[in-house]
């Protein structure tokens, strides 16, 4: 019951894509059927595989860097209306800049290598992190906040033993939220200057107009995001077993 | 609207093939000229973002004319069985070319070995390079291709991550601009591959099953507009500029001045736009040759309308 | 050990508390009742340094009270538990976070008093309320401040376990006196456990009189001589 | 001060970025230096606020539109555990599409009027939206939901009166990541096949490699998001004024 | 009205409750004390059909209890305020919910009562525990249910609010007699309102004994019997 709903879904969801292609006769070349894609991908499954994994790894580094540097940035924000009001705004703006166009600057700098792969995902996946962090440390029931203050608690253990796991909930809707996002942004950062990854597989079949191709290694880019997401949200529930998931 | 007294006009969506530079101006001049005003059409004018993406909305109806690369064309539709046609090629002679800067150590094409390029996959450019690295005497196995994103080009040659991009020839002053100084090296395709070329007017079948006088009107007007373009380069920045203000009218000029050659090249007697069959079998085979398609899989009838090609 | 003149607390439009008066000496017991609404909490909160007085000063300790000390002990009203704690994690927190190292022991030792026996790795919201109560009776008991601060710690218990805690608290104070300001409802409590009670008028919270409990300890419930001062009580309520 | 703080934050990294672009001699292809940039504005200011509004009203219309159908779609996803299982994955799998690679796709359906602009937008907002949402109204308190529970109260009043208000501070948290994913939705959209907007702009200066063009029209889309936001962070105060933001 | 036969509950290995028979009836006004955890909070929840007993049978008005009903109100043990809704709206919820129309009159006449009056705009955080409680109180009287189950309505409150609201609510059951059954630690509280009296054992909660309560009505706290009941289930408490 439990995967069966899931595949139901999903099969549902390939059945009516399937009929839409017969009954308004759509070009393959638009949107190929689920056989060409099935296709596509069985006469190339080793190297699209591999180029999910390159993919896999450089949303995975980033995401786990965006963890590493957007949760102190939020206890940074929550700590210090100063640190908000000067940092937010511009946190706001960052994440407005489309990362397709900026993503040439950071080929330049960064180099054709993963690290600008892993800087783009950064980008794309700091804000959620950051924001839902913020906000769910923030949002700590004051009789809580009250209890800290009257035992004279450091700033950090008001962070570290009230206010993280109070937010923990909240903190993985921003990290659900840019766990999808992460694998995007690995691709994005491959569109502009790699020979390698699901973005790479994407560009070349965009310039040859082999959408079938396109569609499997993007049906690849779904079924890790997917596995990503419940990764995360299995990691959740070991983790926080108090609130109601 | 018509003026009155004229057969009210009709309306015709065109795609240009990237942007609205002066590659694509023409159609802007054909427009403030009064040419389409003329055989009654109502135009207009979306930019496109390349050749595949043209081709998909001209096939899907979402178009009824676009612009796109003619060897893109072909290749396409060889893989794709996409229900477009060539009505007319824009250029006589493929713009592709291999941009680098002076000083990188690139002047000829036999300094391209060992260098790195960068392009986007699946360009003219990349397709056709061992086509014309065969005609330069080089080995392409030598030459490195590194994969980017268009708008990233001008960019990374500019810092030095890549010796050489795939370019357009007209996107000289471009390059030479954006490289603060520097001169740029061109390395044009049509010097050593002179049959190809470079983009095409394309229509989709239906379209032109079932409307072909509306097609030849369109196409007639369009080329009027070219041949005008060509000739009065300096006429054509400032018309673009009216239309798009983004653009530097004097770059756009420059690249109609650069583009002329292209369209009517001095040994050239046919009309502008012309498309011969004995020049696309030519073409298939240097395709079927280079590897870009499949033997057999393309006959120029299929994807050129010759009978309405400009005669 | 704690000292208000003339303090007040307003907030924004409500008038809570008005020129309270009070001395508590270094191991006194002093009880605070008064109707529901009144102020006794907002009282708490004020020498607890977690408000800060629209009006008057407090001093503990001879020095004034700017923000919350650590040789203060808070019990609030409600059980204010962590979710994500289990008991014993609950009752340890004080000790985590004034680094008061080991007290496993004691913490056992409490909650084995408190009759939480065998709860220890709960999760509060698996216990009832007055259980919850309880856990947080435990962890104030855990430190061992100069001044102790409860806001009706046995409201959710029943007659027993409220009178085998309250007969607790006082063996504690008796062995080791503390100044203690207790927050209750119950008359009978506070005559137990007092040295003096402060009763208090309905809004604004004022001083309406502070009677002295001059018993012997220890005391037990419904000894006679506490049933009259509870009868006074009653009847100081009734009309402040 | 309340303003004066993000001003200061504004200015320290203007500053920084017009010092690395003399210190590190950048190139200004690369990245210009503010004074650039500025005077790149200042040369169509008319036309770029015209494209600015275009981009803005895509944007926003695409992200209400986000807000009334994502809303409902949580509320389904909260009340059915076999919706749940069946469409979330699906939704996970279509937020992790990326959306560059699709928009000609989207035009070739909705044409090159706005709808295909405000569906982009949709694709990119929709999905912060519902997982908020619905993380939100699962996480009401539970003795909230027994005081309903016990008052045998319809479906739609559990939703309505209780969880919806609850989850509220938590939607806006997903809002707020969606505006800013909003516009670059209606970028991504202007890159294919539009002749207005700023991300025609940009995709026209990157052709003609007109950086400063390029960064003008960023800056005109971060002080978009960044308006956006705090309207937004206005509304959640006015709206939820229980919740200590 | 309310029938228990053999009803038992477990929470994953606490064994909250062991074979409860109870019936409660029509007009019946049945307390329930016994120690914390004990299980009086699981019994009402049970009767509400907010949980489904491990074993046994629970029938109200004649048919087996699966969900709850609109002709039962409870009053929760915390007071579960909504926290964006003012006072007055708090109290108006069930009538929202069962659709009861217009009673903004009859909340204004509760609040006032309750000692809230001009508090009816204020948010719940702006109130005391104890008025907390007491919104918590008016909001399970707008109701007109055929039962009530109130779970320790009165514990935060003082003494004379605790007497004033209960002596209000023994008019009431007077005035229109219901099927109560009331949780609460108050001994005292019990036996004034009482019809019988259930004394629940520790945990598991089983019924220790059943003390009827034959004293005429209305009756007054400080009525020599009713102490005289009071000091035999205190005994009974201790024994239990
Ligand atoms: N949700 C739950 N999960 C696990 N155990 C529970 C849960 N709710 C109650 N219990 C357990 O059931 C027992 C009875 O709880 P209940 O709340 O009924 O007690 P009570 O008599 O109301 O106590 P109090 O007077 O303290 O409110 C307790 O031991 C408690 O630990
Ligand atoms: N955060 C707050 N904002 C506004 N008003 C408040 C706040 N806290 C308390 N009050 C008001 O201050 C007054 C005193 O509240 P306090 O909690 O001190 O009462 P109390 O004596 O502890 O009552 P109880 O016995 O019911 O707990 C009340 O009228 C209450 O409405
Ligand atoms: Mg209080
Ligand atoms: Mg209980």
């Amino acid at each position: 019951m439990r995967t069966a709903l899931p595949v139901l879904g999903l099969l549902a969801i390939i059945g009516l894509w399937w009929l839409a292609t017969i009954v308004f006769g759509i070009e393959p070349l638009l949107v190929p059927s689920p056989a060409d894609v099935v296709a596509s991908f069985l006469e190339l499954p080793g190297y699209l595989l591999e180029q999910a994994l390159i993919t896999l790894w450089e949303a995975v580094s980033g995401f786990g860097l965006s963890i590493v540097i957007g949760v102190p940035l939020a206890l940074l924000i929550v700590g210090s209306r100063v640190l908000e009001r000067m940092f937010y705004p511009l946190l706001v703006a960052l994440n407005a800049v489309p990362k397709v166009a900026i993503a040439p600057i950071v080929v330049v700098w960064f180099g054709f290598g993963i690290s600008s792969k892993v800087l783009m995902v950064v980008l794309v996946c700091i804000f959620p992190i950051v924001i839902s962090t913020a906000s769910g440390m923030k949002s700590t029931p004051s009789e809580l906040v009250e209890l800290f203050r009257s035992l004279d608690a450091t700033r950090t253990h008001e962070f570290f033993k009230l206010r993280l796991w109070h937010a923990l909930p909240q903190i993985f809707v921003g990290l659900k939220v840019s766990i999808t996002l992460a694998v995007i942004g690995a691709v994005i950062g491959e569109f502009v200057g790699a020979d390698a990854g699901l973005g790479y597989v994407i560009t070349v079949s965009g310039g040859s107009a082999d959408t079938s191709l396109a569609f499997a290694a993007m049906a690849l880019l779904a079924i890790i995001s997917v596995a990503l997401f419940y990764g995360l949200t299995w990691v959740e529930r070991k983790l926080v077993p108090w609130a109601e998931v | 609207a018509a003026p009155a007294g004229q057969k009210a006009s009709q309306k015709v969506n065109y795609l240009t093939s990237f942007g609205t530079f002066g590659r694509d101006a023409y159609v802007y001049v054909a427009k403030e000229k009064g040419f389409f005003d003329e055989a009654g059409l109502d135009v207009t004018i979306t930019p496109g973002t390349g050749s595949v993406d043209v081709l998909k909305l001209v096939s899907a109806g979402r178009a009824d004319f676009g612009v796109a690369d003619f060897t893109a064309t072909a290749i396409t539709t060889a893989k794709e069985k996409m229900p477009v046609t060539v009505l007319a090629a824009i250029q006589q002679r493929s713009l592709a070319a291999i941009v680098a800067l002076e000083g990188n150590g690139i002047s000829k094409p036999a300094d391209l070995e060992g260098k790195k390029i960068g392009d986007q996959p699946g360009s003219t450019n990349q397709v056709m390079f061992p086509v014309y690295a065969k005609a330069a005497g080089i080995d392409p196995a030598k030459v490195q291709f590194v994969p980017s994103a268009p708008p990233a080009l001008p960019q990374l040659l500019a810092a030095g991550q890549v010796d050489g991009i795939g370019q357009f020839v007209v996107g000289k002053p471009l390059i030479e601009a954006a490289a603060k100084g520097k001169k740029a090296v061109v390395l044009p395709y049509g010097d050593l591959v002179p049959d190809l070329y470079g983009n095409a007017l394309v229509s989709s079948k239906d379209f032109v099953q079932n409307k072909p006088e509306l097609a030849r009107t369109f196409m007639t007007a369009l080329l009027k507009g070219l041949e005008y373009s060509i000739e009065h380069p300096d006429e054509v920045g400032p018309i673009l500029k009216k239309y798009q203000p983004t653009q530097d009218a004097d770059v756009a000029s420059a690249e109609v001045g650069l583009m002329a050659p292209y369209v009517k090249p001095s040994d050239y007697s046919g009309r502008v736009g012309g498309v011969t069959e004995a020049r696309v079998s030519k073409i298939v085979g240097t395709l079927v040759e280079a590897g870009a398609i499949p033997a057999g899989s393309l006959a120029p009838t299929d994807f050129v309308s010759f009978g309405s090609s400009p005669k | 050990m704690i000292t208000l003149s003339g303090v007040s607390h307003s907030f924004g439009g409500v008038h809570a508390l008005d020129g309270i008066d009070l001395e508590v000496g270094e191991h006194e017991f002093v009880a605070v009742i008064g109707r529901s609404g009144c102020g006794k909490s907002t009282l708490l909160r004020l020498v607890a340094g977690l408000l800060t007085p629209s009006r008057g000063r407090i001093l503990v300790a001879g020095s004034p009270v700017t923000r919350p000390r650590r040789d203060v002990s808070v019990m609030f009203q409600r059980p204010a538990l962590l979710p994500w704690r289990t008991v014993l994690a609950n009752v340890l927190l004080p000790t985590e976070i004034l680094g008061l190292g080991d007290h496993r022991d004691r913490a056992h030792e409490l909650l084995e008093l408190a009759g939480l026996g065998g709860f220890e790795k709960r999760l509060p919201h698996e216990l009832s309320g007055g259980m919850q109560q309880r856990v947080s009776l435990c962890r104030s008991l855990i430190q061992s401040p100069q001044v102790m601060l409860m806001d009706e710690p046995f409201s959710a218990l029943d007659a027993i376990t409220r009178t085998e805690l309250s007969e607790e608290l006082q063996r504690v104070q008796l062995a080791r006196p503390r100044a203690v300001v207790f927050v209750t409802h119950s008359i009978d409590e506070a005559v137990l456990l007092a040295d003096r009670i402060v009763v208090l008028s309905p809004r604004p919270g004022r001083i309406h009189r502070v009677v002295e409990v001059d018993l012997p300890r220890p005391r037990a419930l419904g000894q006679v001589e506490l049933d009259e001062v509870s009868r006074e009580l009653r009847g100081l309520l009734v009309t402040a």
